[in-house]
C-alpha cells in the first residue's frame, strides 16, 4: 500500500497522550494520527481528534420514512378490503395509530443502526495496522504517512514519549 | 352503525319467551340443518358440544311451586358485535343484510372472537367432526362441513336466505314475508321463533317488535342485537325470563 | 455504591471469555439434556398440531389457556432487558454495566419463545399466513388492522427486530475482543462479524452516543408492547375481568417486576457456573433488590387500583367473577399464593441488606416473584374467561392437560438451551463495559472520607 | 479539541463549562442576601398577584352565596382544586430526587421545589366550599358508585379535607426539615427580623455530625410521606370530586393519570419559578444548565407519560364501547368540553413534546420556560374538560347505570374567571413571598453540590468527578 501507518503501543494512558501531544507539536495535521484503546476513555482524553458525527440525522429520517410507510399500509389495507366489523369506521384511526407507532420507531431504530455502523466508518475488512494487546488495555497511537520522509520524526516522538514497541506496516 | 343503508334486507329474529316451552324442536332442527356434529356424552361433559341455538332453562322458587323458565339462545347477529372487530382475518365480519357471518376458510382458530362474545354462543372444533356411518348421507348439502380448529355459530341459515333471494329474483319480485324460514323457526311449535326483515315495516317481526315487552339481552354492552326477545308474561311476577337472563 | 477494585484486563478477558475460549466442563451435559428437553416438547407440539386442540384441555368458555398465560409471561419477562440496558443506560447507574447483555439476551429469546405460543394455539396454525404476512394479494384478502392480534406480532416484531439489533451493537467491540484471542475458524467468524473493529476514539464515540440513542428509541417501544399485549384483553368489555383502563401500566410494571427478577436469577446462575465472582458482585445484587422493592411495590399500587375500580362499580357480574377469583377453590388458593409469591415473601426479606447481598436468597426470592408473576396472568386471563355468565349452559371450568403442560415446561428448557448456546460463542458480560467501569469510576477524598465516585464526560 | 468534540454532540460550548466553584462563605453570603432588598418590579408583582387573589377569593364567597346549594354550577372551581393540587403539590416531588436518584444537580433547586408546597393554602381555599356542596355518598336512598363502598356518608368530604391538610403540614414539614441549616446561616449572616426568625427556626443548629444525620433522616421519611399522601389525596381529589359524580364513568387509570400529569405541572412550576429567580436574583452561579437540562428531560419524559396513560384509558373505552364506555367518551371527550379537551391534548402533550424534543432547548432557558407555561394552560384546560363536564352531571342522574343525557357545554361565569385567575395569582404569591423569607436556593445544598462534583482534568480532557456517598 501507499500510505504507509507506523504503530506504537503504550500500556499506560499518560505516556500515549504525551506522544499526541508530540505528534500534534511535530506538526502532524489532525487526522492523520489517532489513538487506539480496548475501552472508552472519557471524550479528549489523549487530546485526540474528535469527529463530526451525524448520528442524529438517521433515527429523523428513518422514522418518517417509517410513518408514512405505515400511514400507507394501514389506510390502503382497510380501504381496499372495506369490511363492517363491530360497527367500527372503516378507517378505524385509533387502531391505526398503534400500528403506525410501531413502525415508526421500528423504522427509527433501524435507520439508527445503520447509522451507527456507517458513521463509525464500519464494515472496514482492512482496518490497517493493529496488535492484539490492544484489546488487553495496551494503548495504540496510529500514524499514517503518504509521504515515509516523516516516519523517522514520527518514531521519534513515539519513542521521546517511552513506546514500549512500534509496529510497521 | 345500522345496517339498513346496505341492503333492502335487515335479517332479525324476534323470539317470543312467554310462548316457549322449551321443547328443543329447535335445537334438534338446527343440529340437523347445520351439519352440527354429534354432541356425544363426552363432549358435553367436556364442555365441547356446540349448540348454535340452545334453550337455557332458570328454576325460581324452591320445591313446591317451583318455575322453570325457558329462553333460547343463538347468536344474537349484533350491529355492533364485538366479536367482529377482534378477528385478525376478517373471518367474521357484518354483512350488508344485518347478519354477522362467519367465513369459514378465513378463520385461523385464535378463538379471540368466542371470548369477546357476551352470549357466548361461538362454538370451536376441537376435532375433525365425524359422523356414524349410518349418517354420511344425511348431511345437508348447502351447508359446509366445518373442518377441526375453526369457529362456528348460527349462521340464520343464511344457505336459506340465499336460496329465498334467489328464487324471488328469479321470479322478479321481492321476498315475500315468511317465505324464507330458519331451520329453528320452522321447527318451532309454539311459534315463539320468528324470522323476517326488519327493513319491510309490515313484516310480521316488526310488527312484533313494536310490542311493549320487547327487550334485548344483556343491553349493558350495547352491542344493538337483531334478535329481539319479547318478556314473559307472569301472573304474580313482573320479571319475564329474559330479565332473569340479564341479570341471571 | 459500588467498591471500586482494580482489574487487570488480561485477567478479565480470561475469566469473562472462558465460555468461549475454553469450554466448562459442565457446559455440553447441559445442554445435551436441554436438547433433549426440548426435543420432546417439539414432538408434543407436532403431535397437537396434527391431532387437534383437542388434547389440550381448553373448553367453552375458557377458549384462551395455559398457552396465552405462558405467552404474557414471557413476554414480560422479555422487559428484562430494555428496562436494565436502556433505562439504567439513561439514569447513568454504574452498577448496570456486567449485566446488561444478559438482560437484552433474555429479551431476545423469551421473545422469541413467546410468539411461538400464539401460533400453536391457533386452530389451523397452517393457515397462520392469512394472519398477517405476506398480504393474501390474489384474493384480495387483506388482515384486519382494527385487531388486536395484528398489533400484537407487529409490536413485538419491532422490539424483537429492535433489541437484536440493539445487543449486535453492544456487541461489536467484545467480538473485536474474540477475534484478537482466537484462531482458525473461529477468528474468521468474528473477524467478519466484528466488522473490522479497531476501537479509535469515532467508534467509542458511537458505541456511547449510539447506545445512549438507541435506549431512548427503544424505551418507548418496551412501554408500548406489553401494553398491546395487556390491551388483548382490556378491549374485550364482555369480559368483566379483563375490561379496565388500567391494563397497560399494570402489565408494564407487573412485567418489569418479573424481567428484573428473572435478571437476578440469571446472575447468580452465571456467577456460579462461570466462576465469575470478580465481576458479578454482591453489591450488584443489592442495587437490583433495591430497584426491584420499588418497582414491585408500584406494582402492588397498581394492583390496588385494579381490584378497587372492579368492584367499584358495584355490578352483580363483577363481583361474582372477584368473589370467584378470590374466594372459590381453587381460584383462591392460587390467588393467596401468587400474593405471597409475588410481594408478601421477597419484598419484605429485600428490605434486609443481608438478603440482598446474599446471592442463594436472592436466587430463591427471583423465582419466588416470577411463580407469583406467571400465577398473575394465570389468574387475570382464565377466571376472567370461567366467569359465571347468565348462561348456565357455559358454566365450566378448565384444567389445563398434560400437553399443555409439557409445552409450558419446553419453553423453558428452550429459552435455557438458547442462552448456553449463544453462551458458547459470546461473552454474556460485555468486556468493554466492564473495563470502562474500571476507567470511569475513582474514588475522592472528601476530608478523611473515600467516596466512590464517578467520571462524567463535560456533556 | 474539547470545544469541537462538543459541537458533535449538538450542545453549545458554554453548557460544558463545570460549575464555577465558589467558596462556601461566599455561597451562604450571596444566598442569604437575595432574601433583602426586593425590586421595584417585584413588589409590583406581588401587590398586583396579592389583589388579584383577594379578588378571587371575594368572587368564591359571592358565587357560594349565589349558587351555593346547585353542585352543577361548581366545576370551574372542582377544576381549580385539582390544578392547584397538581401544580403546589407536584413541585415538591422534585425536592424527592436526590433521595431516589442520588441525583447531583437536583441539590441547589431543592429549595425552591419545596416552596411550593406552602402554595397548598390556596387549594385548601379552593376546596372548602365543594366540600359543602359535594353531594353525600347517598342522596334520596340510593349509594353512588365510589371507592367509599359502604362508608358513612360524609366520608369523602372528611378524608379529602383531611388528607389535604395533612399534605399542607408534611410539605411545610419537608420544606422546614431541609430548611434548617439555612435559617441558621441566615442567623450568621442576615440582619433584622430575619435575622430573629432564623434564631429561632435554626432550633441551635450548628451542624453537628448527628444534627446532619438526623436532617438526612428527615428528608427522606417527610420526602416518602409526602410522596405517599400526595398519592392517596390525588387518588381521593379524581375518584370522590371527579369520577364518581358521573354514572358509568369507572376508568380505573384516572387516578393515576392526575397524579402524573401533577407532577407534569409540578415539574413545570419549579422550571419557571428557578428561571424567573436566576434571572432577577442573579444566580447564573448556582443554578447551571445542567439542572435545567436534566429538568427538561424529566418534563419530556413525563409529557409521554401523559399521553400514553390518556391513550391507555381512551383506546380502552373506545374499543370496548359498552354502553357505559360510549357515555363515558361522550361526555369527557366528544362532549360539551370537545375544545378544552383538544386545547389540553395540543397545549399538553403534542407542543411541549416537539419543544422540549431538541437537547438544544433542554440545554437552554428560554424555550424551557415557553413550554412550562404551555404546559401549565393545557394542565388547566385538561382539568377543565375532565372536572366541569363530572361536576354539571344533575345529582339526580347519579344514581343510572351509565349517563343517558350528556349535560350542555357550561361556559365560565365571571365570578368563575375571576377565582382562577386569583387561585393561580395566589400561588404565584405566596411563592414570591416565600423568597422573602429564606434563600430560594439552599445554602448547604448548593455548598453540598460544589463539593461533591468537581471539574477535574482526565489525562487530557475535561471531565466532571461526581462523587456518589451512600
Amino acid at each position: 500500500m501507499s500510505t504507509q501507518s507506523i504503530l506504537g503501543l503504550f500500556q499506560q494512558p499518560e505516556p500515549a497522550a504525551d506522544a499526541m501531544d508530540g505528534l500534534k507539536e511535530a506538526g502532524f495535521e489532525l487526522g492523520t494520527f489517532d489513538v487506539l484503546t480496548g475501552t472508552p476513555y472519557p471524550e479528549g482524553a489523549f487530546g485526540e481528534y474528535v469527529p463530526q458525527h451525524r448520528l442524529f440525522r438517521y433515527p429523523a429520517f428513518g422514522a418518517i420514512i417509517g410513518f408514512t410507510l405505515a400511514v400507507f399500509l394501514t389506510s390502503v389495507t382497510q380501504l381496499a378490503y372495506p369490511m363492517v366489523t363491530g360497527g367500527k369506521p372503516i378507517l378505524s384511526i385509533f387502531a391505526m395509530l398503534i400500528i403506525m407507532y410501531e413502525m415508526t420507531m421500528l423504522a427509527g431504530v433501524i435507520a439508527t443502526v445503520v447509522g451507527i455502523v456507517i458513521e463509525s466508518r464500519l464494515p472496514n475488512m482492512k482496518p490497517g495496522i493493529y496488535d492484539t494487546r490492544i484489546t488487553e488495555g495496551w494503548i495504540g497511537v496510529v500514524v499514517t504517512f503518504n509521504d515515509d520522509s516523516k516516519v523517522a520524526d514520527a518514531e521519534g516522538v513515539l519513542n521521546k514519549a517511552g513506546a514500549l514497541e512500534i509496529k510497521h506496516a | 352503525m345500522t345496517t339498513t343503508g346496505f341492503g333492502t334486507h335487515n335479517w332479525g329474529m324476534v323470539v317470543d319467551v312467554d310462548k316457549c316451552i322449551g321443547c328443543n324442536a329447535c335445537v334438534i332442527a338446527c343440529q340437523a340443518e347445520n351439519n352440527i356434529p354429534i354432541n356425544t356424552q363426552d363432549r358435553v361433559e367436556r364442555a365441547r358440544s356446540i349448540a348454535w341455538i340452545r334453550v337455557e332453562r332458570y328454576w325460581e322458587g324452591d320445591f313446591p311451586d317451583a318455575k322453570a323458565r325457558f329462553i333460547p339462545i343463538m347468536c344474537q347477529h349484533c350491529e355492533n358485535a364485538p366479536c367482529e372487530p377482534v378477528c385478525p382475518v376478517y373471518a367474521t365480519y357484518h354483512n350488508s343484510e344485518g347478519n354477522n357471518v362467519q367465513v369459514y376458510n378465513r378463520c385461523v382458530g385464535t378463538r379471540y372472537c368466542a371470548n369477546a362474545c357476551p352470549y357466548i354462543v361461538r362454538f370451536f372444533n376441537y376435532w375433525e367432526p365425524v359422523w356414524p356411518e349410518s349418517l354420511r348421507n344425511h348431511l345437508n348439502p348447502d351447508v359446509t362441513v366445518r373442518s377441526r380448529g375453526i369457529m362456528e355459530k348460527c349462521s340464520f341459515c343464511v344457505h336459506r336466505i340465499r336460496r329465498g333471494t334467489r328464487e324471488a329474483r328469479s321470479e322478479g319480485r321481492d321476498v315475500f314475508d315468511g317465505e324464507i324460514q330458519t331451520a329453528c323457526t320452522s321447527a318451532c311449535p309454539t311459534s315463539a321463533l320468528n324470522f323476517g326483515n326488519f327493513n319491510d315495516p309490515n313484516s310480521k317481526v316488526s310488527k312484533m317488535k313494536a310490542d311493549q315487552r320487547h327487550y334485548t339481552l344483556l343491553d349493558q354492552f350495547a352491542t344493538d342485537p337483531n334478535v329481539i326477545y319479547l318478556a314473559k308474561i307472569d301472573a304474580d311476577k313482573k320479571v319475564g325470563a329474559g330479565e332473569a337472563a340479564t341479570h341471571g | 455504591m459500588q467498591q471500586r477494585r482494580e482489574l487487570d484486563q488480561v485477567y478479565t478477558n480470561r475469566k469473562l471469555l472462558n465460555g468461549q475460549l475454553d469450554t466448562p466442563k459442565w457446559w455440553l451435559p447441559t445442554v445435551s439434556f436441554l436438547g433433549v428437553v426440548v426435543l420432546i416438547g417439539l414432538v408434543v407440539i407436532a403431535v397437537m398440531i396434527n391431532k387437534g386442540l383437542g388434547v389440550t384441555g381448553l373448553a367453552r368458555p375458557v377458549y384462551w389457556g395455559l398457552f396465552i398465560t405462558t405467552f404474557v409471561f414471557w413476554v414480560g419477562i422479555s422487559h428484562a432487558g430494555i428496562m436494565i440496558s436502556a433505562i439504567l443506560r439513561l439514569t447513568q447507574a454504574e452498577w448496570r454495566r456486567p449485566v446488561t447483555r444478559a438482560a437484552e439476551l433474555l429479551t431476545v429469546f423469551s421473545l422469541l419463545t413467546a410468539l411461538v405460543f400464539p401460533l400453536i394455539h391457533a386452530g389451523r396454525p397452517w393457515r397462520i399466513a392469512y394472519w398477517i404476512m405476506p398480504y393474501d394479494l390474489s384474493r384480495g384478502i387483506y388482515p384486519n388492522i382494527r385487531s388486536p392480534l395484528i398489533m400484537d406480532p407487529v409490536a413485538i416484531s419491532t422490539y424483537l427486530t429492535g433489541s437484536t439489533l440493539f445487543l449486535y451493537i453492544a456487541l461489536l467491540p467484545d467480538l473485536g475482543n474474540l477475534r484478537d484471542r482466537t484462531t482458525g475458524w473461529k477468528n474468521a467468524m468474528y473477524t467478519v462479524l466484528s466488522l473490522g473493529w479497531r476501537g479509535n476514539p469515532r467508534q467509542w464515540k458511537m458505541q456511547t452516543v449510539g447506545g445512549i440513542l438507541l435506549s431512548a428509541l427503544m424505551l418507548p417501544i418496551f412501554v408500548s408492547v406489553h401494553s398491546i399485549v395487556s390491551w388483548d384483553f382490556a378491549i374485550a368489555s364482555a369480559v368483566e375481568g379483563w375490561h379496565s383502563t388500567i391494563f397497560a401500566p399494570y402489565f408494564v410494571i407487573g412485567a418489569v417486576h418479573s424481567g428484573v427478577s428473572a435478571v437476578v436469577t440469571m446472575m447468580a446462575l452465571m456467577r456460579w457456573l462461570w466462576k465469575w465472582d470478580d465481576f458479578i458482585r454482591p453489591e450488584h445484587f443489592d442495587a437490583l433488590a433495591r430497584l426491584l422493592i420499588v418497582v414491585a411495590t408500584g406494582w402492588l399500587g397498581f394492583t390496588f387500583l385494579e381490584l378497587t375500580f372492579a368492584l367499584y362499580g358495584q355490578d352483580a357480574p363483577e363481583i361474582a367473577l372477584r368473589e370467584m377469583q378470590m374466594m372459590q377453590w381453587p381460584w383462591n388458593g392460587l390467588f393467596i399464593l401468587f400474593f405471597l409469591t409475588a410481594y408478601a415473601i421477597p419484598v419484605p426479606m429485600w428490605l434486609f441488606k443481608r438478603v440482598r447481598t446474599n446471592i442463594a436468597l436472592m436466587f430463591w426470592t427471583s423465582i419466588l416473584v416470577n411463580i407469583g408473576m406467571w400465577l398473575e396472568r394465570f389468574l387475570i386471563i382464565v377466571p376472567g374467561l370461567a366467569r359465571r355468565t347468565p348462561f348456565v349452559y357455559t358454566w365450566e371450568a378448565y384444567r389445563p392437560s398434560p400437553v399443555e403442560w409439557t409445552i409450558f415446561i419446553w419453553s423453558f428448557a428452550w429459552v435455557t438451551f438458547l442462552m448456553l448456546l449463544f453462551s458458547k460463542f459470546f461473552p454474556l458480560v460485555p468486556l468493554f463495559e466492564q473495563k470502562e467501569s474500571q476507567v470511569f469510576t475513582d474514588d475522592v477524598m472528601i476530608g478523611r472520607a473515600k467516596v466512590p465516585a464517578i467520571v462524567r464526560e463535560a456533556d | 479539541m474539547a470545544s469541537e468534540a462538543v459541537a458533535t454532540g449538538h450542545q453549545a460550548a458554554d453548557h460544558h463549562a463545570p460549575p464555577p466553584q465558589v467558596a462556601a462563605e461566599v455561597v451562604a453570603r450571596e444566598l442569604v442576601a437575595t432574601t433583602t432588598g426586593a425590586s421595584g418590579r417585584f413588589k409590583a408583582w406581588t401587590w398586583g398577584l396579592g389583589i388579584l387573589s383577594i379578588i378571587g377569593i371575594v368572587a368564591l364567597i359571592l358565587k357560594f352565596i349565589d349558587v351555593g346549594n346547585d353542585s352543577t354550577k361548581w366545576g370551574y372551581v372542582a377544576a381549580m382544586v385539582s390544578f392547584l393540587l397538581s401544580v403546589a403539590g407536584g413541585a415538591p416531588m422534585v425536592a424527592m430526587a436526590p433521595v431516589v436518584a442520588k441525583a447531583n444537580w437536583v441539590r441547589p433547586v431543592t429549595r425552591i421545589a419545596s416552596i411550593f408546597s406552602f402554595a397548598g393554602v390556596a387549594t385548601l381555599i379552593m376546596l372548602i366550599p365543594l366540600v359543602a356542596i359535594l353531594p353525600p355518598l347517598v342522596t334520596e336512598g340510593a349509594r353512588r358508585r365510589t371507592v367509599w363502598f359502604m362508608a358513612p356518608d360524609y366520608s369523602p368530604h372528611i378524608w379529602t379535607t383531611l388528607a389535604l391538610v395533612l399534605l399542607l403540614l408534611t410539605g411545610i414539614m419537608l420544606f422546614y426539615s431541609a430548611a434548617l441549616p439555612d435559617f441558621a446561616s441566615m442567623r450568621d449572616h442576615s440582619t433584622g427580623w430575619r435575622q430573629r426568625l432564623g434564631k429561632r427556626l435554626a432550633r441551635g443548629w450548628v451542624g453537628t455530625d448527628v444534627q446532619w444525620r438526623t436532617l438526612r433522616m428527615r428528608i427522606g421519611m417527610f420526602g416518602t410521606f409526602y410522596f405517599l399522601i400526595l398519592v392517596f389525596v390525588n387518588f381521593l381529589i379524581s375518584t370522590d370530586f371527579g369520577q364518581s359524580l358521573v354514572p358509568g364513568w369507572r376508568d380505573a387509570i384516572f387516578p393515576m393519570y392526575h397524579t402524573v400529569s401533577g407532577f407534569q405541572a409540578g415539574v413545570a412550576g419549579v422550571v419557571i419559578a428557578l428561571y424567573f429567580s436566576r434571572k432577577y436574583m442573579k444566580l447564573e452561579k448556582y443554578v447551571h444548565m445542567d439542572a435545567f437540562w436534566s429538568l427538561g428531560r424529566l418534563l419530556f419524559a413525563l409529557t409521554l407519560l401523559w399521553i400514553y396513560f390518556f391513550y391507555s384509558s381512551f383506546i380502552v373505552f373506545w374499543y370496548g364501547r359498552s354502553a357505559n364506555d360510549i357515555a363515558t367518551l361522550d361526555l369527557l371527550i366528544r362532549g360539551p368540553m370537545i375544545y378544552a379537551f383538544f386545547g389540553g391534548l395540543i397545549l399538553m402533550w403534542f407542543v411541549p413534546w416537539w419543544i422540549l424534543i431538541w437537547n438544544k432547548v433542554r440545554r437552554g432557558t428560554g424555550a424551557m420556560v415557553v413550554g412550562s407555561f404551555v404546559i401549565l394552560v393545557g394542565l388547566l384546560l385538561d382539568r377543565i374538560r375532565t372536572f366541569v363536564p363530572a361536576w354539571s352531571v344533575p345529582p339526580e342522574r347519579i344514581h343510572e347505570k351509565w349517563l343517558t343525557v350528556i349535560p350542555d357545554t357550561y361556559w365560565p361565569t365571571l365570578f368563575d374567571v375571576l377565582i382562577m385567575i386569583g387561585g393561580i395569582s395566589m400561588v404565584a404569591v405566596i411563592v414570591m413571598l416565600m423568597t422573602r423569607v429564606i434563600p430560594v436556593l439552599s445554602v448547604w445544598q448548593v455548598q453540598e453540590f460544589n463539593l461533591l462534583s468537581k471539574p477535574i482534568k482526565y489525562i487530557r480532557g475535561h471531565a466532571t468527578l461526581v462523587a456518589k456517598p451512600d
